[in-house]
């Protein structure tokens, strides 16, 4: 369970948001929205532990991330607006790294089949520098198959897909928080969700005096 | 945690030698660098003799800066360097492990190449060996110091250049005491062990201080 | 014979000069050879793979396929 | 010869032909070199007097000097060849400048290393500066330089074109830095000039190293010959009459 | 057309004064390169007179071949390049523009060093202005020969490098008349003359076939 | 007028598409669509002269591209994957250069009123490094309200595109359409025209034999 308090940040030397405090706990799936330049993804960074904010307090499982360090870190899995693969190394090379450093690696079976499950059979062979910009998303992706984090904070991960890896990306989704886990995200998009709870989260630049607005949860 | 470290150095070995014309490109240019002197310079044995260790010196600085420039470029432009940060595992590890990858990559054959650059510069047999000695115990120090370089001119436009900024003064007590060792060797044996004591300890202190520091340095550059 | 290895005292020089061209002309050849032969088998495996590929993909891509249905 | 390549232009056409040509210089070459090597190690004489007087080590030059120019008569292929991929867009051309490119290199290390093991004996030094060995160098740097841009890039047909286009920039700058270190000093550039025509040296000698050079240059057409059927093979490996002939060689 | 030129050129100017540090890296890289020297060569007076024309220029072809890695990757890297390509006009003209204005950053500010380098190298007051005139004229060689490199290099992993591999053997005739143009002032005066013709020649004939060098390059790695 | 006859484009070794003929007349949006890594980008960046086809005709104007060359760039927008601004540089600097490259300079009046209208107002002076993704998206797509080029070439435009974002750039492909320019664009999402002809075009990469589906006009 995520836990902020009277958070603060500026880039620049714009006041994004401040005094924003919210909860994610388990089963919750917290899609931040905002316009283009709202501060969504400098969020989501803070959330991470690679900003650091100009005030408030981020809480994991009730201690503070700063603390937690590298233990939060395991709980975590972030995905930016960059897809973390390496081009010169096939999906499935790609992959195998990822989950060593994650201390939790699988065989190739396992690998090979999520890549099948994200449409990429065929393609497992090939350095992902062949592949198209959806493509290249989607190895990037399968990392949400095989990952057993229980936090996901995703920064808009539906650019660039077609319809049918957005369909799946959703039930990705729906599964992680099915299964006890939250989620941050943003996207422009909509995110139905079947089971749990789904909270939203504006951030509004607009009136730079009140602070910014806080969750209104909402059960799908 | 060994796991790791092994993983993330099988990992950078397997993408070099991915494009094996990287490994061979680096010694190339090492090659091309000293062969560059005696042209612009003139080729008289002697002078060429007392230019030699100098010159493959500087040579193997300049191939290693700029073989580092790449040592975290690469990670951070697709964004993987970031998911190293969140890995969970101590990153000073991972940094080591990077470093070491690279050594074995671009420093390791330059110590082995040695032997034929000399020869262009007419040196002897001994001065010979104390060079590709030397070459072995500096050549490693120069990647960790240098590792500190590319973490923190990381992502910034001429990084290129900006590092050989920060990095080339670091890089001159190695190139002192080991073109020193080599020029020594020339004059009289047997007393080229304290420029090794030295360049021994710089390779010690730079072991336990360079992972940190770049460590450091990469977490403020990639805020 | 041993007058005719010996090259008059210069045999380092002229067999390492003669034996490192003909040497690498051999290496060459061979390589040439066995780049010729897995070149070869990795085709025929790229064709054996394309081949039976093709039944279970059409099977296995039902599910995934039927959703990017042709318009 | 005047045979229209063009002809023979497609890759499918070529490969059948390439295979049946490549016993035959494969064969020439083995008799070449064999007749060269016999006379000259045993039908020269194992000294040289006159005002250069040399002993046994001379006889590297039956491999230095034909080493040395297949090195620089490949080089001009190479350019050729890639000059004909960028003006008409062949795609054989530019597979025929990729296979050339290893050979010439070995040739050109060959040159280097052969004269090298001379230049001990006959100068006491492995390797001076001398302006022949510079340019064969930096000769040699371009071959490299052609390898290693074609490998770097693995978008097919952007290596070959880029490496094309280094090809002939090589070429064109390839008589400027022979001008220039043969020359370092424009004031007295002439009295720096060096001797070396093929009509000094003695028939006995003289015929080995040509023969060698026949038998290197047919050598040459068998070995990048090899090396454009295996380049033609993984790149049209999805074309049907590659599959014919894998299932044919394959066997 | 003039507008265009004019225009490419007074983008690239602009954007390097908004990293005013990378014009003054170039610099201090070339003077950092060339002080390295006497660190590991020693510091005989005669030796560094000798030696001084040859390493101020191999200094400036390994500064002016580092700041050209960057001559068409930042455009590349963030799309800008493509549109050049897509606007109508002849690319070689804009490539001319391109390569000017790095030699304008990068290479002008190495002729007006030089004097301060000399110094450190003892070399007499004519040799230097031969220096400062000949690296006048052949700097802007380097730049426009290295420009074809940075294209056809552009966006590879380890381009750097590769670059250098690729440019520095076809550097090799001006690095020879440029030093020799230095070395031959020390001795007797007023026979520099050829050496300047020969510069003169291979500028000319770089203005010329370079720049439409280069743009095929470039379009050939954007493909 | 956009003519394509029989183009044919391979990737590595992938035949992408083969026997591909269509035309985008004027008043017309070709709308491309695919799933992910069926050739779209490729195709794209053939139509724009940037990639050379394997085979077939592209004509503007009854003259092929190749030999058009500049003139067919001058009458060309194209909008790639990435965005084309420099992030050192301001967006009215940005779109300065844009115009004095394109030999139809503006004055900074008309670039400031177009930053305005896609939403950038108080961001011009910023160098473009310092703005979200969305917000550089922006400065790259203002490049089309200043343009009189009467040919699009649009790579997913929509791409990290807030709402209004979306709506807007909506509006200036229809104006472009109505104003007897064509567009050609690929996007996963729907795009309404009012006015004009929307051409579909499915890149499918599915079954290998037979060639590539032609054009299916229908009128919106
Ligand atoms: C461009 C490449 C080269 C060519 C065409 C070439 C050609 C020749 C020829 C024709 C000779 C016969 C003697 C003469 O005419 O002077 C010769 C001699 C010789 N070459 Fe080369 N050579 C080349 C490169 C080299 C290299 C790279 C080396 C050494 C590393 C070398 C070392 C020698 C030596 C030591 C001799 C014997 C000279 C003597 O003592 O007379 N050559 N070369
Ligand atoms: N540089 C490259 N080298 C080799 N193959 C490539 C390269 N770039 C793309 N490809 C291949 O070409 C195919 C088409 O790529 P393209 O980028 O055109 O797809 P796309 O339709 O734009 O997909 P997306 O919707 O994901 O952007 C991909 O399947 C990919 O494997
Ligand atoms: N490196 C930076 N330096 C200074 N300011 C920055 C920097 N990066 C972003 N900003 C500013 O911070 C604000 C928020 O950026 P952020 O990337 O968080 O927006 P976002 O909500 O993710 O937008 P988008 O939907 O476009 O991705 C922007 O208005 C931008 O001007
Ligand atoms: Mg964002
Ligand atoms: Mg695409």
């Amino acid at each position: 369970m995520l836990d902020v308090t009277d958070l603060a940040c500026r880039r620049g030397d714009r006041q994004l948001f401040r005094s924003l405090s919210f909860q994610v706990p388990a089963q919750t799936l917290l899609h931040v929205r905002g316009r283009n330049g709202s501060g969504k993804t400098t969020l989501l960074r803070a959330l991470c532990g690679l900003l650091r904010p100009d005030a408030g307090r981020i809480r994991w499982k009730g201690k503070s991330i700063r603390e937690l360090a590298e233990d939060y870190n395991r709980d975590l899995l972030y995905f930016g607006h960059l897809n973390g693969i390496k081009a010169d190394l096939t999906g499935l090379e790609n992959l195998r790294i990822a989950r060593t450093l994650d201390q939790d690696p699988v065989g190739d079976d396992a690998i090979l089949d999520a890549l099948a499950r994200i449409g990429l059979e065929g393609f497992e062979d090939l350095p992902t520098r062949m592949l198209s910009q959806g493509q290249k998303k989607r190895v990037a992706l399968t990392r949400l198959i095989l990952s057993k984090a229980p936090l996901w904070i995703l920064d808009e991960p539906f650019t660039a897909l077609d319809v049918d890896a957005v369909d799946l990306l959703q039930q990705l989704i729906a599964e992680q928080v099915a299964d006890g886990g939250s989620v941050v995200l943003t996207t422009h998009q909509e995110v139905p969700l079947t089971q749990g709870a789904i909270q939203r989260l504006t951030l509004d630049e607009a009136d730079d005096e009140t602070p910014v607005s806080g969750d209104d949860p909402a059960r799908a | 945690m060994l796991s790791v470290f092994y993983s993330v150095l099988a990992r950078d070995i397997l993408l070099a030698l991915r494009r094996r014309t990287d490994v061979l490109t680096t010694l190339f240019f090492f090659i091309i660098v000293i062969s560059l002197f005696p042209l612009g310079v003139g080729s008289e044995r002697e002078q060429l003799q007392a230019l030699g260790p100098g010159v493959v010196w500087v040579a193997a600085l300049l191939a290693s800066m700029l073989a580092l420039e790449r040592l975290f470029a690469a990670d951070y432009d697709d964004g993987t360097l970031e998911q190293l940060l969140l890995t969970g595992q101590p990153l000073a590890l991972l940094v080591l492990a990077k470093v070491l990858a690279h050594w074995l990559l671009t420093g390791l054959p330059l110590v082995l190449i040695a032997p034929l650059v000399a020869m262009q510069y007419h040196l002897e047999a001994t001065a010979v060996w104390v060079m590709m000695a030397a070459l072995a115990v500096g050549t490693p120090v120069l990647s960790l110091i240098g590792a500190i370089g590319a973490a923190l001119t990381l992502g910034l436009r001429g990084g290129g250049i900006l590092l050989s900024l920060l990095i080339l003064p670091l890089y001159v007590p190695v190139l002192v005491y080991g073109a020193g060792a080599v020029t020594v060797s020339a004059i009289e044996i047997a007393d080229t062990e304290p420029y090794f004591y030295l360049l021994g300890a710089f390779l010690l202190g730079a072991l336990v201080l360079a992972p940190l520091a770049a460590a450091a340095a990469l977490r403020i550059s990639l805020e | 014979m041993i007058d005719f290895l010996q090259q008059g005292g210069y045999a380092g020089y002229v067999w390492s000069a003669f034996g490192m061209t003909f040497g690498l002309l051999l290496i060459e050849i061979l390589q040439l050879r066995s780049s010729h032969r897995t070149t070869l088998t990795r085709i025929a495996r790229l064709v054996r793979l394309r081949t039976p590929r093709r039944k279970p993909a059409a099977g296995a891509g039902q599910d995934s396929g039927a959703a990017s249905a042709k318009p | 010869m005047t045979i229209n390549w063009f002809k023979f232009a497609s890759p499918a056409a070529f490969y059948p032909i390439a295979g049946r040509l490549i016993p035959w210089f494969g064969g020439i070459a083995a008799v070449l070199v064999l007749i060269a090597l016999y006379w000259g190690f045993f039908e020269t004489a194992d000294r040289l007097g006159g005002s250069n007087p040399q002993k046994e080590y001379y006889r590297i030059i039956f491999v230095h000097v034909p080493a040395a120019w297949m090195s620089m008569w490949l080089y001009l292929v190479l350019a050729g060849w890639s000059a004909v991929g960028l003006v008409f867009n062949t795609r054989l051309s530019f597979m025929m400048a990729k296979a050339v490119a290893p050979t010439g290199a070995i040739f050109t290390f060959l040159a280097l290393w052969t004269g090298a093991l001379w230049g001990r004996p006959s100068w006491g030094t492995y390797w001076d500066w001398d302006p022949r060995l510079t340019s064969e160098l930096l000769l040699f740097f371009l071959y490299i330089g052609y390898i290693a841009l074609h490998s770097a890039i693995d978008d097919m047909r952007r290596a070959d074109r880029a490496a094309a286009l280094l090809a002939i920039v090589g070429l064109v700058m390839v008589p400027v830095i022979y001008l220039s270190i043969n020359c370092p000093d424009p004031n007295q550039c002439a009295a720096l000039h060096q001797r070396s025509d093929p009509g000094s040296i003695h028939p006995s000698i003289l015929i080995p190293m040509l023969t060698m050079t026949l038998g290197l240059w047919s050598y040459s057409f068998a070995a990048v010959f090899a090396r454009l059927r295996n380049i033609i093979l993984s790149r049209e490996s999805d074309n049907a009459w590659v599959r014919d002939v894998v299932a044919k060689e394959a066997v």
